[in-house]
């Protein structure tokens, strides 16, 4: 791990208060993600990625907007390391990055469609309008 | 009688202190005054009295009275005290320079404890009349008057002025040495200082309490009252009272091991804890009802009956204001003498 | 004041090398109470201790320094010397001048230095011993087993097959516990019942053994060697030396709709049942719960057919005390419910269970007669998956899960799934796994059997959902390896659930003050070392009920804690430690600060009358040690805060005594 | 002002003295003036109507008389206990101190008690009287003869300043209405001396400790101090000591008295109250009350009776001592 | 004249079952340390009562050390995690009050661990020296 990418996994760190290495690779994070499918990188990944200091991937990875924040790996993650707060640190270091915000909340109303579901609006807001 | 102005006081000090240690109340940082020794910069504290008597300086809290060194097999034995200096203390109040004479009465007599004995020969003692007397004062019940106390010593003290006055060859030589301090003076602003006290003395809540009911010869009508049951029955056996009164007088001899010899020493005791003298078939006050009743009767009836009547209280009030229960001297006086007299 | 000896010891030249030992001798002859100083090349040798002896008995020595090696070497050696020579062999104390002196330090002054220095806190010591004599206890030859699973079977058997009577004490009513309940074991596959059922025989015809089922502990008092014990025989309404077992009243019993415990509900029983068919003893039990009879006081009709005339429908709870030398306990595990995990749908389909209830659907004597069929519909299910680590390793929610490895499901699933492939080769099976731990004999070789030979598909990853839809159960899943998440639509779904020490372990440790970790394992009394001892002196530990474990390891457990027991039984007296604790009574305030922290709950409370110092009479409640008990371990000296309880060899006094002599 | 009144306490103490259910109460007395309140034992009740009280000085924490009254009197003894009292009565209990049938609790509310040394300091010395009305005091001097008005919450003892809590942990009746556990500021004293030098907390020590003159009434008033025999009265304990010879003496005096409290100290603060040479002696018993917290998560003595104290407890990964000072803090 | 090299003087309980044959490995195994170290044994580290460790500094001593088993091995069990609240705690009231830290000190070590023993001594010494004589709990009577 560079020093560049020490930095930001303690920053991610102090931000999501995730201790990745308290995970026992089991998996389950993953075996539950509704969006499994969607993401490049998945839950359990983001974890293991973050902790061997390999974030660059993740803040560029579209992975990040695929996240529900439905926190079911958070609910079932046997061991307590909450990787649902790990991709929103790392959401949120991209949004800050970037300076700006990916997605006003008025611009919500137009991309939604019958099969959005509603928790799908909710986190957006919460993604989007930090 | 000889005065100075109150600003001059400083060098006052200093010239007592140039070849005797001056000891006065100080404002310590709870605001309570304790007796400290004079230096440059302290400032002799306004508050009626100290929380500690000044009895300690005669009667410390605890004194080396001996020493054993051990060196193998052989036994060493060494007189722990030094050569005495000769030491003022300013600032007593007319009560506490009763209890000395209270305390004389104990130590001076045969056989003569010496080491109270040296202290009693190099200390001064320069007694300030009271200015403010509080509600727990009751000096006037033993016949003492705040506006005349003793000491080698006496001072009044005005708002402008301090006026001293020596009572013995010891206060005179010390007079002496701040004759170029001080100047002769009338005793008018003192009788008219003394006028106030008084004035102040008589409207004391405690200002009718009478000793009266006590004294000698009244061990028998006492000894079994009813009372002390109730009045003894919150005590928590501390030694508060005694330990800030300044006539008590009881204390214990113990040794410490050094390890390296024995050092035996003395050390204030209270007849109010559950271990005071102590024996091998246990203590002869087996309750704390005997061990309360012992201290107020041996300051209302058994001291004054082995000498000639005095009291050995001196109505200073440390135990009214100290008690952690609240429990003292006035409440038995008026509790046990009231009732008898019915 | 005592007459010392001081016996310097030069090692040869181990110690004289660095230490003067003529100044050492010299140097503690003026210490109080020394009377004799000597040095010696060798005092642990004959003529070294015949030195000592000589000395003790020309100067009517009443106490012994001996500054030589560690106490840990030589202090029983010297001790012996002393009481031969007539001196109690506590009045010895080592000044330890070689271990902690001349090997560690290098110039003669200050290894001489220190070595005076720590003879004379030795010196200091011994001046406050005082003779110790240890106390003597007898034993009841006589254990008690707790739980009568494998565990316990095993046990009582080995400890009456070296002679002495063993009781077991059953809470069902019958033995056997979960193995009788399993259907084939592993490694060798070969079937539970005919392995155990044997052994439960051997337990009924032992002469040596008695059988309390249907039975709890209900009160256990008294120490190692002198436990009294209270036995709480549960009426079971039927006289179990009178009934045959011949089933006549469960046939006939109308009341049959009773969910069957040993089949984990999946069928019903009569409200009279027996167990199952090799149930030891075999004798009828009334469910109370149950019973039309005993609830509205109609019915009796088992009474009517049973030939024996064994029904009592009056039949109360009885009471038995009886006095036992050792105790062993062997209550057992159970799964942990799976209520909580949502995620699994245990609650939500009858078709995912747990794989105790898998063993119970293969058995033979089983709900299904042996056949693999889905509990919903009875049909053969083609795809079954097994979950492994349900609620094992899991640190996040204490309600739900445990936080240890449950040792024995990745060895179960692997057979489940191996006997699954075995019959019914037309079924694929998948196991989900964290990782597979396979430490044993022949363990791993059959885990890759599984795999390579019967084509389980083991897959890296944890079942995230079970979601049941129509007659499917919609398994979503991720496989770590191939990073791609399955969606498996399965027939069956076995969840490898934790195992957790029955619930009537926590109360029993309250009985026995038998320490237990915060899972309710029962704590051993040393880790390493002492492995199938409790802290409590005379209680030991049998099977998973200290820790998960497996069937071979269980056996060899229950065996290793047998000859414990035996080897407890076999004398006739216990001899303590007299380095135990002891209670001044007169300062004692009761306050139980040192009955909290003492391990072996050798101190228990007296109310008793004292003569106050105010000499009125007054009943305190006063700590007292049974000094069989105590290890002298000290933690109840520093719990009291009157300084009442003190402990004999290594008193305050005496500590303080060397911390003075050390320090001046 | 206390919200409960002299006459409700004298009501409920006379119907239950009358109906047998207590035999004797154990309260407050009035004394000299109107702040020198003495603990006291009633039985009857024109006892009571004599000679109780209650206001703003009644201070006194009552639990601990429990010990030897309930030895010494037959029946069951009424007890007023504040909240904060309440905690050490429990931890009595847990500690088997007295039998708990022989009390008969009856919780009453508490608005802070008054501390005399303040009220001296905003008022002046030579009180004559001080009377509640309203939320402040009236109080009177020899010296004026315009009575001064205090609020009575600018002269609350430290304690109740800091109060811990106004919930009663026992009672078999409650007088009034049953508060809550509050959040206090109580250990911001603490983290002062915490945040200070190692060389300003031992001058701060240095100086406070040399004040002591070893009356021990801290000890003797002190609820979790129930020893038989304590060991500083005690030649064999190898401490026994009247009178500090020396600073370590006064050290260690108040070093183990408050190690033998730790984690059954409940707080009561009836040490600094009695001290009468003003020791803040509570804060070594809080220092310890905060490591606890600190250390192994939150404990209250006497919360709940049989709760197992800090110190005959412990679990596996506690910390260690040397991990206690990488926390923070300065050393030397 | 010649200074006199200051010598602490250390206190080191040590429990028979682990420390104190950690100690006699030391020994065996000839790892010096400084002879300022004095060792008392003790049952278990749950025996030394904080009166122990005060006593040893009104005596002279410049630093109390107390070695046990290592947490989960205690001979006893539980004794050590007695100790480690006990001391936890006043070491902390003993900092409180402005006792410097370094002259107390609780380490674990094993009946293995003679190497251990003695670097802890060797570590514990150079601190208690450098911190020079124990001013802040001596009582004078107790000076030669």
């Amino acid at each position: 791990m560079n020093n560049k990418e020490k930095l930001l996994k303690e920053e991610i760190l102090r931000m999501s208060g995730v201790n990745p290495v308290k995970c026992m690779r089991c998996g389950k994070c993953s075996g539950t993600c509704p969006a499994y499918d969607e993401m490049e990188y998945h839950p359990h990944q983001f974890v293991s990625m973050v902790e061997s200091g390999d974030i660059e991937p993740l803040l560029e990875s579209k992975s990040l907007y695929r996240c529900l924040t439905c926190f079911a790996c958070v609910d079932r993650c046997p061991r307590n390391v909450e990787p649902a707060k790990l991709v929103e640190a790392v959401r949120l270091l991209a949004v800050r990055k970037q300076g700006a915000n990916h997605l006003k909340p008025e611009d919500v109303a137009a991309v939604l469609d019958d099969d959005t579901p509603q928790q799908l609006l909710v986190s957006a807001f919460r993604k989007y309008a930090k | 009688m000889r005065k100075c102005s109150l600003e001059s006081i400083d060098r006052v000090f200093a010239a007592i202190n140039a070849d005797a240690s001056l000891y006065l109340p100080v404002d310590g940082d709870d605001g309570k005054a304790v007796y400290t020794k004079w230096e440059d910069g302290v400032k002799w504290s306004g508050a009626l009295n100290t929380v500690r008597s000044p009895k300690s300086f005669f009667f410390p809290q605890m004194e080396d009275l001996v020493q054993f060194r051990t060196e193998g097999k052989t036994i060493e034995v060494i007189d722990p005290r030094k050569e005495s200096e000769d030491f003022v203390v300013f600032g007593v109040r007319a009560c506490d320079a009763k209890s000395f004479e209270v305390l004389d009465r104990v130590f001076l007599v045969d056989p003569v404890d010496s080491y109270y004995a040296s202290r009693r020969e190099h200390g001064v003692i320069v007694t300030v009349a009271c200015t403010r007397p509080v509600e727990t004062c009751f000096c006037k019940t033993f016949g003492i008057d705040p506006a005349e106390p003793a000491g080698d010593v006496s001072v009044w003290k005005t708002d402008s002025e301090l006026f001293w006055q020596s009572n013995t060859e010891k206060g005179e030589k010390l007079l002496e040495k701040l004759a170029d301090l001080t100047e002769e003076c009338t005793d008018e602003a003192v009788a008219a200082q003394k006028e106030k006290i008084n004035s102040v003395m008589s409207r004391l809540p405690l200002a009718d309490l009478k000793a009266d009911a006590f004294g000698a010869g009244k061990t028998m009508k006492f000894f079994d009252a009813p009372e002390w049951d109730e009045l003894s029955e919150s005590c928590i056996a501390c030694g508060t009272c005694t330990y800030v009164c300044p006539t008590c007088q009881c204390y214990d001899i113990k040794d410490f091991n050094t390890g390296n010899g024995v050092i035996r020493f003395r050390c204030w005791d209270s007849c109010m804890y559950s271990e005071f003298t102590k024996m091998s078939a246990g203590q002869p006050r087996l309750t704390q009802k005997e061990r309360f009743r012992q201290r107020f009767m041996h300051k209302l009836v058994y001291y004054p009956e082995k000498n000639g009547g005095l009291f050995s209280c001196v109505g200073c009030g440390r135990c009214l204001s100290r008690c952690p229960i609240s429990m003292n001297i006035v409440k038995v006086m008026k509790t046990i003498g009231g009732k008898a007299d019915e | 004041m005592q007459r010392i000896g001081v016996f310097v010891c030069w090692c040869g030249s181990n110690i004289a090398a660095t230490v003067d030992v003529k100044a050492v001798a010299e140097a503690l002859k003026s210490e109080p109470g020394v009377v004799y100083s000597a040095d010696y090349q060798y005092m642990c040798s004959q003529a070294g201790q015949d030195l000592i002896k000589e000395a003790v008995k020309e100067h009517n020595l009443t106490g012994i320094v001996v500054c030589s090696c560690s106490p840990r070497m030589h202090e029983a050696t010297f001790r012996k010397t002393a009481a031969a020579a007539g001196l109690n062999p506590y009045m010895v104390e080592i000044a330890n001048i070689r271990e902690q002196c001349s090997w560690v330090h290098k110039d003669i002054p200050s290894g001489t230095e220190k070595a005076i220095i720590l003879g004379k806190a030795a010196v200091a010591k011994v001046n406050l011993n005082t003779p110790l004599t240890p106390g003597e206890s007898p034993v009841t030859k006589r254990a008690l087993v707790i739980g009568g699973g494998i565990a316990g079977i095993q046990t009582a058997l080995d400890i009456a097959d070296a002679g002495f009577p063993v009781d077991i004490v059953e809470k069902n009513p019958t033995i056997g516990g979960k193995m009788a309940q399993l259907d084939k074991t592993f490694p060798t596959l070969d079937c539970a019942a005919c392995i155990l059922t044997p052994k439960m025989v051997d337990v009924a015809q032992n002469d040596k053994i008695r059988i309390f089922s249907y039975s709890e502990v209900s009160e256990i008092k008294g120490f190692v060697g002198n436990f009294d014990v209270t036995i709480r025989k549960k009426a079971r309404y039927v006289k179990e030396d009178v009934c045959t077992g011949c089933g006549l009243c469960v046939e006939k019993c109308p009341q049959k709709k009773i969910p069957n415990e040993f089949n984990l509900g999946m069928d019903n029983r009569s409200a009279i049942y027996i167990p199952f068919a090799q149930a030891v003893p075999k004798v009828a039990t009334i469910d109370a719960e149950a019973c039309t009879m005993l609830k509205k006081g109609k019915c009796g009709l088992c009474s009517k057919v049973c030939t024996a005339g064994a029904i009592d429908y009056k039949q109360q709870d009885e009471l038995i005390s009886e006095k036992y030398g050792a105790i062993v306990v062997a209550t057992g595990f159970n799964p942990i419910s799976m209520e909580k995990f949502d995620e699994y749908a245990y609650s939500q389909s009858k078709d995912v269970i747990t794989s105790l209830e898998f063993e119970r659907l293969t058995n033979a004597a089983g709900p299904t007669a042996g056949k693999l069929l889905r509990p919903s519909d009875l049909k053969h299910p083609h795809t079954i998956v097994f979950v492994q680590c349900v609620g094992s390793r899991c640190a996040s929610c204490a309600e739900k899960g445990k936080e240890y490895c449950s040792k024995i499901c990745c060895m179960y699933t692997a057979k489940h799934a191996m006997l699954t492939r075995d019959k019914y080769p037309d079924t694929d099976v998948y196991v989900f796994y964290i990782d597979v731990r396979t430490p044993g004999k022949n363990f791993d070789e059959f885990y890759r059997r599984a795999v390579e030979e019967y084509g389980v598909h083991y897959i890296k990853g944890m079942v995230g959902k079970v979601t049941p839809e129509g007659d499917k159960l919609k398994v979503r899943a991720s496989d770590l390896l191939n990073n791609k998440q399955l969606n498996i639509d399965a027939d069956l779904v076995v969840l490898a659930a934790a195992i957790e020490p029955d619930k009537s372990a926590r109360p029993l440790a309250t009985m026995l003050t038998a320490s237990m970790d915060t899972n309710d394992f029962f704590t051993e009394a040393h880790p390493k070392l002492r492995p199938v001892e409790s802290p409590t002196a005379g209680v030991f530990l049998s099977g998973a009920c200290q820790g998960p474990k497996d069937i071979p390891e269980t056996v060899s457990q229950a065996g290793a804690a047998a000859s414990k027991v035996i080897g407890l039984l076999a004398k006739d007296k216990l001899t303590g430690n007299p380095c135990v604790a002891s209670s001044d009574e007169l300062m004692c305030n009761g306050c139980s600060s040192c009955e909290r922290v003492c391990p072996y709950g050798a101190i228990s409370y007296i109310d008793k009358e004292f003569r106050m110092p105010d000499r009125t009479v007054a009943i305190r409640r006063v700590a007292s040690v049974n000094p069989a008990v105590c290890q002298g371990c000290g933690a109840c000296t520093v719990a009291c805060p009157s300084g009442a309880m003190d402990l004999r060899g290594f008193a305050s006094g005496q500590i303080m005594a060397e911390v003075d002599a050390i320090c001046k | 002002m206390q919200k409960i009144t002299r006459d409700q306490l004298i009501e409920k103490a006379a119907s239950l003295l009358g109906n047998g259910t207590v035999s004797c109460v154990l309260g407050w007395e009035k004394g000299e003036f109107d702040y020198d309140v003495t603990p006291a034992l009633f039985e009857t009740e024109s006892e009571l109507r004599e000679k109780f009280v209650f206001g703003d000085f009644c201070g006194a924490n009552l639990s601990k008389y429990l010990v030897s009254k309930t030895r010494k009197c037959e029946g069951r003894i009424l007890v007023f206990l504040k909240p904060c009292d309440t905690y050490s009565f429990n931890q009595l209990l847990t500690e088997h101190r007295f039998d708990r049938e022989k009390a008969y609790v009856v919780g009453i509310p508490c608005e802070g008690m008054a501390d005399i040394e303040r009220v001296k300091e905003l008022c002046g010395d030579g009180i004559s009287s001080v009377t509640a009305d309203g939320d402040e005091l009236v109080v009177t001097t020899l010296y004026d003869d315009e009575p001064v008005r205090v609020k009575a919450e600018s002269v609350l003892a430290e304690r109740c300043v800091n109060c811990k809590s106004k919930k009663h942990v026992a009672y078999d009746e409650l007088i009034g209405e049953d508060g809550e556990v509050l959040s206090s500021a109580r250990f911001d004293e603490v983290a002062r001396l915490e945040a200070m030098t190692p060389d300003e907390r031992f001058a701060f020590w240095q100086n406070e400790l040399s004040k002591c003159i070893r009356c021990n009434a801290c000890r003797n008033v002190c609820p979790a101090c129930t020893c038989e025999r304590c060991v500083f009265d005690n030649p064999s304990s190898g401490v026994e000591n009247k009178a500090a010879a020396n600073s370590f003496e006064e050290k260690m005096f108040h070093i183990i008295r408050a190690f033998h409290v730790a984690g059954r100290c409940t707080d009561c603060g009836e040490c600094s109250r009695v001290c009468p040479q003003n020791i803040p002696l509570h804060l070594l018993n809080r220092k310890f009350i905060k490591d606890i917290d600190d250390f192994y998560g939150e404990y209250q003595a006497g919360a709940e009776v049989g709760s197992r104290a800090p110190l005959v407890n412990y679990t596996f990964d506690d910390l260690e001592p040397g991990e206690v000072f990488e926390r923070g803090g300065q050393d030397a | 004249m010649q200074v006199k090299e200051y010598k602490p003087l250390i206190v080191a309980f040590c429990c028979n079952w682990c420390s104190y044959a950690g100690a006699d490995l030391a020994g065996n195994n000839r790892l010096s340390y400084p002879a300022d170290v004095k060792i008392i044994r003790v049952p278990c580290s749950c025996r030394v009562n904080p009166m122990f460790v005060l006593r040893a500094f009104q005596r002279g001593a410049d630093g109390v050390i107390i070695c046990g088993c290592h947490p989960g091995d205690c001979h006893y069990t539980s004794g050590n995690y007695y100790t480690r609240r006990r001391m936890a705690l006043l070491f902390s009231m003993l900092d409180y009050l402005g006792i410097e830290r370094d002259r107390t000190r609780l380490e674990w070590v094993s009946a293995a661990e003679g190497a251990k023993f003695a670097a802890t001594m060797n570590d514990f010494v150079e601190k208690v020296t450098a911190l020079g004589e124990n001013k802040r709990l001596e009582d004078l009577r107790c000076k030669k």
